[in-house]
């Protein structure tokens, strides 16, 4: 065995790590530790010349160990172990020291920071002789993307995927793709008609031969590893044969239960117990909602439904369907809630009439939806004065703390809408900061100053009922601080649109876990990398997409969803992917078969061989995490770049300053 | 500096949840003590009793173990064996004479860059009160013999 | 069941009806309050202008003497009461120093307060310990279409939200479901301010305020408003008059405390409820109730 | 209005302030207040106030100490905590409120028509003389310090009380009464001591 030859690299970062750390101090220690042949020290070691430094040092001093204290290795261990790998090193004998994150930036004094960053580094000098040379174990990818919802974001993603000729499976909740945008009447700043710019797109999607469209559907397991994962989908009974249904919609006429509130009309309209949710519907086809269905409820029914289907496509037998899948990336774009305004009592939500959410505002304002696009209240009659209000449960440490970012803008649309259709109505916008950011939106709100809506700075206080004055009279009354008057006003209002924040979906924690990944602390999915890989998960080969990561509008979606598929093609267009080999081995030697490590593994990658009496490691299942390490009475099983040997390692080295 | 006790403290992080709620702990900037060293496993699953009496040996005179929270595991269930084997962990070390409090468990996400700041602050608080162990130089002190037979005595 | 009771300064005075109508109510439910020994002000709001420490250590004064008298709840009626006491308690919980401060003191007078002792609303009390079911069994005569305005105050469950809905409490809403009368659940105004001190210190102002409840609670076609705090009472009922003359308005609304209504409801004799003893006169509830 | 936070004195005093807010628990969070105005939009008495509570967060942010404890704001004050549940920031502004009180008290910068710091002092006058408060005692001792006009204000409403019986004008007497002031002076001694 050759002799160790370890090279140590300190990063400056600038003055990121060099501010807070010495560096030269901890350098000129370093060169006197054992096995320690070259200490370093660069401004920046991801650069060029720095990765440089650690190619010329191998290859000249035969420097056979290298340890790089720098950032954190997620951002950038796979550019140093390049570097080795390129210089004729084995990327496993090079470690990082973290001493940025884990150091200089939680710091506060420079000595403390200075001691800390060399035990950080120590216990990485410590641990290198017990490194290994380690070759990462390449799997076949396969080139089918998993899209999992179809809102804008995910049609588009599903799309641009399918333009490359890769399989694309599309799986959406609901009956029909479209998401939230397919409620929207029109889209800020332009004005396009929402339906007229997606429904080329949902058509497309719902024709493409490259798309297989799984309606109706949802994931319920999901195993396997990047390029090779395996998703079971539970594909819910419409128990309307989709394959003979034509969409003709006479069942819909001839149901006799009609007083469901429709979904799709925020419970304004209403729908029968089959149904086709909007017109426009992808695919279109009918479904029976089996809980309003007093067939399948086991009442009596007549069925006119069947009587009046042509094709005979109705099935009350029709059960739901496990499917299996294979793909080798999947892109989730599941989407938002719209921030359910009930807790927030002092607006009255469901409390007092006319009082309404933003969402319920696009479906009476839109031309297909309950009113036929009229603007009115309950009582038909059109409002005189409509008060806005903005951040609701936005902005808020009792609801959620981030700004859901598009609705000041949705509410100036309404404000538009609102004068449109009825120019004597008062409009008030009731804001705390008007947050008009991206292109053509400051321009929008001078044009909605210029057409004579209110603007009152300040959140509103309450919504109530009560009139003090004739005026007020059987109207809602809204209270609030015009902060730049400096007054408290009360500002009678025929109608009150609450723009709701954009909350996560009920279920992205549990979709989360099912796909392996994590959420944010507000509830939103967890990115990879704020800044670099905002479209990307911890888990390799998983994809985030549209509102599903954080509020966002129609463009940043449109653009995030190509992002996410280019991530995803960039993945599955290889036949292969390398992963890493940190996994599990057993000498079989040494095992008893006890049966322990094979009971704990998490993902069945150990098994046992009845023949030979011991517990045999599947290399491909395992995904490296130890459990069968610690698990193991005897420490037979050992974890490839996870030694007990390294562990024991890095402790020493930490501990021994 | 004043000259009240510091402790040395190693923290094993999980690579998916908790060392990456490190990670944004620095990069918010979040000032905390620099007592902990911390060692990056890929799941707190990893983590058996011979790293934490390791840790001791060597003169740690606290140890936190840092995962995700249940159902967030990047394996599954890999932190269901953590907290499964704490709490045989902790009776283990009470056996062996050490009190309660030296090792702690938590469960820090990736998201969590503010809690991780809490829980090493805390942990440090909470280990300067215990006030130092001194197992390492008593095995330090102790022959290489007994020091065989510490090994051989770590049952899993 | 028994409880051990405090019933705040004015239960002497003018809210003499609210200590009697909780005494008798609770009596008819088979619930005994023993009034805690020797008990002072809680400090109120006033203290809390003074020192803070002075309220919470006067305020845990009473909270020690029902640790030494060995329980571990206490029942307080006035709302203004129960949110300086609870306060004491969670403050006392929160901040080590406060807890430091208020043993020190209390220490200083020969006694000891641990932060155990539980302090519970009465509407707590009836909802949550002897809960709807029970009471609506002991309902005798049903105030069927008796229209109540449910004002609950400031002080019920803002800032705690201890056992009601911190913007929205809904409990005295169920207690009145529950006996059969016609709640007015949407009234507006149920957690609006009464004006409180202010009524000594700025009459216009907390006139204003009374004026405003009262014609939310006319507005909501109320016959009765029923209320959980001795000076929320007092200023409604009393000052109907001045409201009256300030606004040229005509309020002649009865007031309650809802523990009269609710004893009503559970056939207790008025007179053992003090309603004679209000000012506004509640004889067009009494004649709405079926004997 | 000058402001006294060019002069050495108000200087000294608002850092004073600073520090006696900052350490009130959660009182950091006054930092966050993005005056969005829901305190004073809830505020039942805010239409009486020289400055609203968000004016007076700003006020205290921008150092203008005096303008914080010159206005009437902290004196109209009824804590009704509406603005404490609302707060989007967290703040707890009625806890400020009353912080703001015993600032001003402390440092004798109560304005001098306000009612307020009187009907303060009697009330705890009275609690600490019989232990409990005594309403009839309050009132009648308010009425003499502050306001002689308020008995023909108010004698209808009085009468009416007392006729009920709801006004007794003996006070009762709690035996332990004088632990109050054990307390206070106990209090009193752990201040000095810390200063």
């Amino acid at each position: 065995m050759p002799e160790d030859k370890i090279a140590v690299y300190f990063c400056h970062c600038g003055s990121n790590i060099a501010g807070k750390v010495d560096v030269e101090k901890v350098t000129a220690w370093a060169a006197e530790q054992p096995n320690v042949v070259v200490s370093r020290e660069y401004k920046y070691m991801c650069s060029d010349p720095g990765q440089d430094l650690i190619k010329e040092d191998i290859q000249k001093l035969g420097v056979n160990r290298v340890v790089v204290a720098a950032c954190s290795p997620t951002m950038h261990e796979p550019t140093f172990r390049k570097a080795a790998s390129d210089a004729g090193l084995n990327p496993y004998l090079l470690q990082m020291a973290n001493v940025r994150e884990h150091c200089s930036w939680v710091t506060e004094d420079k000595d403390e920071a200075t001691e800390k960053a060399k035990r950080i580094l120590n216990a990485q000098i410590h641990r290198l002789p017990f490194n290994e040379a380690l070759d990462p174990i390449e799997v076949p990818v396969n080139p089918a993307v998993m899209v999992v919802g179809g809102g804008i974001a995910g049609i588009e993603a599903a799309l641009k995927l399918s333009a490359t000729g890769k399989k694309v499976y599309l799986v959406e909740k609901q009956p029909s793709i479209g998401g939230h945008m397919a409620m929207f009447d029109k889209t800020f700043p332009t004005l396009d008609c929402a339906a007229c710019i997606l429904t080329p797109k949902m058509s497309a999607a719902g024709k493409d031969p490259n798309i297989e469209l799984l309606a109706y559907s949802e994931v319920e397991e999901v195993d396997g590893y990047v390029g090779n994962f395996k998703v079971k989908v539970r594909k819910k009974a419409r128990y309307v044969n989709t394959d003979t249904c034509t969409g003709c919609a006479a069942c819909l006429e001839a149901c006799v239960v009609r007083k469901v509130p429709s979904e799709f009309d925020q419970g304004l309209g209403k729908r029968t117990a089959i149904y086709i949710p909007f017109p426009q519907a992808v695919p279109l086809r009918a479904t029976i909602d089996a809980e309003k269905c007093l067939t399948l409820k086991g009442k009596k029914c007549k069925q006119p439904c069947t009587t009046a289907c042509g094709p005979q496509a109705i099935d009350f037998e029709q059960q739901d369907e496990v499917l299996d899948f294979e793909v080798g990336a999947i892109i989730m774009a599941t989407g938002f809630e719209l921030w359910d305004p009930t807790p927030e009592t002092r607006y009255s939500y469901g409390q007092l009439d006319n009082v309404i959410t933003s969402l319920e505002f696009e479906r009476i304002s839109n031309a297909s939806g309950p009113t036929g696009g009229h603007i009115v209240l309950k009582n038909g009659e059109a409002p005189k004065s409509v008060a806005i209000l903005h951040c609701v449960g936005s902005r808020d440490e009792n609801y959620q703390e981030h700004c859901s970012r598009v609705c000041c803008m949705y509410s100036l649309k309404f404000s538009h809408l609102i004068k449109e259709h009825l120019p004597e109505t008062e409009v008030y916008e009731l804001y705390i900061d008007m947050r008009a950011y991206g292109k053509g939106y400051e321009e929008f709100y001078k044009r909605l100053m210029d057409e004579g809506v209110h603007f009152v700075r300040g959140r509103a206080a309450e919504v109530s009922s009560v009139a003090l004055s004739p005026e007020e009279e059987g109207r809602l009354v809204v209270k609030v601080e015009d902060t730049l008057l400096g007054i408290v006003r009360r500002i009678p209002a025929d109608m009150v649109i609450l723009s709701s924040g954009l909350a996560p979906a009920k279920d992205a924690k549990s979709v989360a876990q099912t796909f392996g990944f994590g959420c944010s602390a507000n509830g939103f999915y967890l990115e990879r990398h704020p800044k670099l890989e905002p479209v990307s998960t911890v888990t390799d080969g998983i994809f985030i997409a549209g509102c599903c990561q954080y509020p966002k509008d129609i463009p940043d979606t449109v653009a995030q969803a190509g992002a996410a598929a280019a991530g995803a093609l960039a993945l599955v267009d290889n036949p292969t992917v390398k992963v890493e080999p940190t996994v599990s081995y057993i000498d079989p030697e040494k095992c008893c078969g006890c049966h322990i490590c094979v009971s704990v593994c998490p993902h069945t990658a150990i098994q046992y061989n009845e023949e030979k009496g011991v517990a045999e490691v599947i290399t491909a299942a395992c995904k490296g995490c130890g459990v069968c390490v610690a698990a193991c009475g005897s420490n037979v099983p050992q974890q490839a770049g996870y030694l007990d040997d390294q562990i024991f390692a890095e402790i020493e080295g930490a501990m021994a300053l | 500096m004043s000259d009240q006790f510091e402790p040395r403290l190693i923290g094993f992080l999980c690579r998916w949840c908790s060392y990456n709620g490190a990670d944004l702990a620095g990069t918010a900037r979040l000032k905390y003590p620099p007592n902990m060293v911390p060692i990056k496993t890929n799941c707190s699953g990893r983590i058996d009793p011979t790293h934490i009496l390791k840790a001791f040996k060597e003169g740690a005179d606290g140890v936190l173990i840092a995962g995700c929270h249940p159902g967030d595991c990047h394996y599954i269930n890999g932190n269901y064996r953590t907290a499964g084997r704490y709490p045989l962990m902790e009776k283990l070390l009470e056996q062996m004479g050490l009190e309660h409090g030296r090792v702690r468990l938590e469960w820090v996400s990736a998201a969590e860059g503010e809690k991780f700041q809490h829980v090493v602050t805390e942990f440090t608080e909470q280990i300067r009160a215990l006030g130092p162990l001194g197992w390492g130089e008593q095995f330090h002190d102790e022959s290489a013999e007994s020091e065989e037979a510490t090994k051989e005595a770590v049952p899993v | 069941m028994r409880y051990l009771y405090y019933p705040g300064c004015s239960a002497e005075a003018t809210g003499k009806g609210y200590d009697a109508s909780a005494r008798a109510l609770m009596e008819k439910l088979g619930v005994s309050l023993v009034e805690l020994d020797d008990w002072n002000c809680c400090g109120a709001t006033s203290y809390f202008s003074v020192r803070e420490l002075d309220s919470f250590a006067i305020a845990a004064r009473n909270l020690a003497i029902a640790q030494q008298m060995g329980d571990d709840e206490l029942c307080v009626i006035c709302n203004a009461c129960y949110t300086t006491l609870a306060k004491a308690n969670r403050y006392m919980a929160e901040d080590p120093k406060v807890f430091a401060a208020v043993q020190g003191a209390l220490g200083a007078v020969g006694r000891t307060y641990d932060g155990n002792v539980k302090v519970r609303h009465i509407m707590d009390i009836l909802i949550n310990d002897i809960g709807l079911e029970e009471f609506e069994k002991h309902v005798t005569r049903r105030l069927t279409g008796l229209k109540v305005a449910p004002y609950y105050g400031c002080q019920f469950s803002r800032p705690m939200g201890a056992f009601d809905d911190v913007q929205m409490p809904t409990t005295m809403d169920r207690l009145f479901e529950a006996t059969g009368a016609d709640v007015i659940t949407d009234f507006d105004a149920k957690t609006d301010c009464c004006g409180g001190m202010m009524m000594l210190t700025r009459e216009d102002a907390a006139l204003r305020l009374c004026h405003e409840l009262l014609v939310a609670a006319r507005q909501g076609g109320a016959d009765v408003i029923v209320a959980a705090c001795p000076l929320c009472e007092i200023n409604l009922e009393a000052y109907q008059p001045r409201v009256n003359k300030f606004f040229g308005t005509d309020f002649d609304i009865p007031v309650m405390y809802f523990t009269q209504l609710a004893g009503l409801a559970l056939g207790v004799d008025p007179k053992q409820l003090a309603i004679d003893k209000q000012v506004v006169s509640c004889a067009s509830v009494l004649a709405a109730i079926p004997a | 209005m000058t402001e006294l936070a060019t002069t050495p004195q108000a200087k000294a005093l608002h850092e004073q302030f600073c520090r006696d807010v900052m350490s009130m628990p959660g009182g950091e969070k006054i930092k966050i207040c993005q005056q969005c105005g829901t305190c004073t939009g809830s505020c039942p008495t805010s239409y009486l106030m020289d400055w609203g509570p968000r004016e007076i967060i700003a006020a205290f942010r921008a150092g203008m100490i005096d303008r914080v404890v010159k206005s009437n704001t902290i004196w109209l004050c009824t804590s009704c905590y509406y603005c404490t549940v609302r707060c989007p920031a967290g703040i707890k502004i009625t806890d400020l409120m009353y912080e703001l009180k015993r600032m001003a008290i402390k440092y004798d910068l109560v304005p001098k028509d306000s009612k307020n710091p009187a009907m303060t002092k009697i009330f705890v006058d009275s609690v600490h003389r019989h232990g409990r408060n005594h309403e009839v005692e309050l009132m009648t001792r308010f009425m003499l310090a502050k306001d002689r006009g308020l008995p023909f204000k108010y004698w209808q409403v009085g009468l009416k009380l007392f006729a009920a019986g709801r006004l007794p004008l003996a006070a009762k007497n709690i035996r332990g009464r004088d632990e109050l002031d054990k307390i206070s002076a106990y209090l009193d001694a752990q201040e000095a001591k810390s200063q």
